[in-house]
């Protein structure tokens, strides 16, 4: 039992040869019993030929290798119809594959109207022969598609060969620390001396306050003081928010330390401050 | 049809579809696997088992072992191998902030030092998380308490800081003179001078001028170091 | 720190990694498994090479080989047990269109090249679908741009193509055909331009600066690299 897993290559009509033995395809009720012997095809074969083949080049190709087409002796006005064929059926067919095989029979029948005019005695330097060119371009399609057939052929993930695997044990997590290099922790350290330098030079207006010098004073003042200082006289409105904001941190801090009690009488009424312990 | 197989080569492909598949598979499932007349009639299921027994023989010494769990058969790797194999989905180590490098830098150079200093140089609060983190890491430790209302904790770097860093000692630190012409290079490559962060507090006046009168010899290290009041053996109350 | 391992126990590990994962993995990987005093100082590569081979000798007679493909080593089911695992699954396994495969053949053995290059080739279009199947299967990526209007996007092949074809490097994709004559009277009448020579296969891009250093015509390689702008580089994912 053997699986058919090869990749699409074979031209589909020599499939379709398999099934019966004289008829091809299937067009519209008619049976093609020829691969076609020359660039003409019947229009009404096109479809199963635009399927079969993947483009002009392999169509040409085809003919050239397997019906030994001259294409230097292609029939313009086989073409020509043909052409008009084409043009009729682009209405219903795929456009753009279609528009491909008529570049190409308007690119032979232009070699072969060239070929029909009488040459000029310096023919030679006639830089691009439309031929050389054509068959420059079959060569390197049948190479490429030489090549496309070596690839398919490879062996592969999937089909040919399966990677193998295990079950994986339960992970052990090993977080690692961060690396600090110490280049990282001077250039951190000049960062900071550098914004340093920059505070120095823009703090010369700025009033200094700080929460441990603030919390200094009020513990003298609530020392020095006999009994209760009014909460709201410890505060000094020149200072700002700023001196507020210092000054209210001061206090939590104390008050977190339990050097200073705050006493208040009732909600809502005046808050007192007193040094602990007294 | 085909020829019988012996059971060298059904082990073989056994194996194989162990290894294909992601998930155990059953005596079952592994019969189904062979063509007509390659096993042994009515002897499949033992044909099998015997195969997967040679195997589970062979796999000792490998990075495998055959394992039967409640749906089937399937190689897994044994967990004493865990500790090597783990480190494949080892996460990258995230990277430390430049928060974090500062208040180590800091605390190297001008140690014994509060938070409130570390703050009051770099300008902004010095997150819990930082000092956690580089107290966890054993970079830093607690040395004394500076004697100002509040007793706050006075940091310094550890041993461990000086290992990691293969540093004989806190003098090997480059002088910050050094450093300061790294600030040279610094301004150069930063296009645009970074904003200021925004003031929430303000040096002291007099740990500042300290800064300034010291930094430029880098021996304020150990001259500071003095000043260190050791943690007293039990919680002292000063109140 | 720890125990020099001997051989045996590295293969072990390197069996298990191997199988752990579901992507090939290099020497440099599997380096990184081991803890510090492990493996020895400057013989670190020496040794998990060795270690592969044995792993890659003791697999013989298994259901499975090592096998080295572009993005490193990994374990396989060799192609010979395939009629046997693939009744695994009930879905055939993905083909593709001769159209896919003439454009990855271009891509693989022209690259760089444009869209407009494989359609010059091929001399139809190249669907859309087509190339977003090759970059989904991670198979081709953009590998910069031509400079010439329109800057068109350049493709290149992967190692993920070469992994998934069972391929170590570009150089083992199976040599270019000979140009066959088409028109033998042709040819021998006329004096036809030169046919131009087979496009030189080009390597990944990191095997490229390799190819420069040794290859006879790497002036060659270099020119067309030339015309390749690189896109600036995105964020690695790891592999």
């Amino acid at each position: 039992m053997s699986v058919d897993t090869s990749d699409d290559l074979t031209p589909r009509l020599v499939r379709i040869r398999r099934e019966s033995a004289d008829t091809l395809a299937l067009v519209e009720g008619e049976a093609v019993r020829e691969l076609p012997t020359d660039l003409y095809i019947p229009p009404d074969a096109l479809e199963v030929f635009l399927e079969t083949f993947e483009g002009p080049l392999d169509l040409l190709l085809y003919l050239i290798r397997r019906e030994n087409l001259d294409i230097l002796d292609v029939k313009v006005a086989e073409i020509t119809q043909q052409y008009m064929s084409y043009v009729d059926l682009m209405g219903v067919m795929q456009l753009e594959l279609a528009g491909e095989y008529l570049l190409m029979a308007a690119m032979l029948a232009e070699i072969k109207s060239r070929m029909l005019l009488p040459r000029p005695v310096h023919a030679e330097e006639d830089e691009n022969d439309p031929r050389a060119e054509l068959i420059r371009r079959l060569q390197e399609y049948e190479q490429i598609k030489t090549a496309a057939e070596g690839i398919s052929a490879l062996p592969r993930l999937e089909r040919d060969i399966f990677t193998a695997q295990a079950e994986k044990p339960e992970l052990v997590r090993q977080h690692s620390e961060p690396k600090v290099d110490m280049q990282e922790v001077l250039v951190a350290m000049a960062g900071v001396l550098r914004r340093a330098d920059m505070f120095e030079r823009h703090a010369v207006q700025l009033e200094v306050l700080s929460v441990s010098d603030r919390m200094q004073e009020i513990l003298s003042r609530v020392s020095d003081a006999t009994g209760f200082v009014a909460f709201a006289h410890l505060f000094i409105a020149e200072e700002g928010r700023m001196g507020v904001v210092v000054t209210f941190l001061a206090l939590m801090e104390l008050i977190r330390e339990s050097l200073v009690d705050f006493v208040q009488n009732e909600p809502f009424a005046p808050i007192y401050v007193r040094a602990a312990g007294e | 049809m085909s020829d019988r197989l012996d059971t060298d080569q059904i082990k073989r492909i056994i194996e194989a579809a162990l290894l294909a598949t992601d998930e155990p598979l059953t005596v079952e499932r592994l019969v189904k696997l062979f063509g007509r007349g390659e096993l042994e009639v009515e002897q499949e299921r033992a044909q099998i088992r015997a195969a997967l027994k040679v195997a589970e023989t062979e796999a000792r010494g490998h990075g495998y072992e055959l394992k039967r769990v409640a749906s089937g058969y399937r190689f897994q790797v044994p967990q004493e191998l865990s500790q090597w194999v783990s480190r494949l989905w080892d996460e990258k180590p995230p990277r430390y902030s430049r928060a974090l490098l500062e208040t180590l830098a800091l605390i190297a150079y001008k140690q014994p030092v509060t938070r409130g200093d570390i703050e009051q140089v770099r300008g902004v609060s010095v997150s819990q998380n930082i000092m956690r983190t580089l107290l966890e890491r054993g970079w830093i430790r607690v040395v004394g308490q500076r004697e100002v209302p509040g007793r706050p904790a006075l940091y310094g770097s550890t041993r461990a800081f000086l290992d990691y860093f293969n540093l004989k000692s806190l003098d090997a630190l480059p002088p910050l003179a050094e450093i300061r012409e790294l600030i040279e290079t610094l301004v150069v490559v930063e296009e645009t001078p970074p904003i200021p962060e925004p003031v929430q507090l303000q040096a002291e006046k007099d740990d500042y001028v300290a800064d300034e009168q010291t930094s430029e010899e880098g021996a304020d290290v150990g001259k500071q170091r003095a000043e260190v009041v050791p943690l007293p053996t039990a919680p002292q109350t000063s109140r």
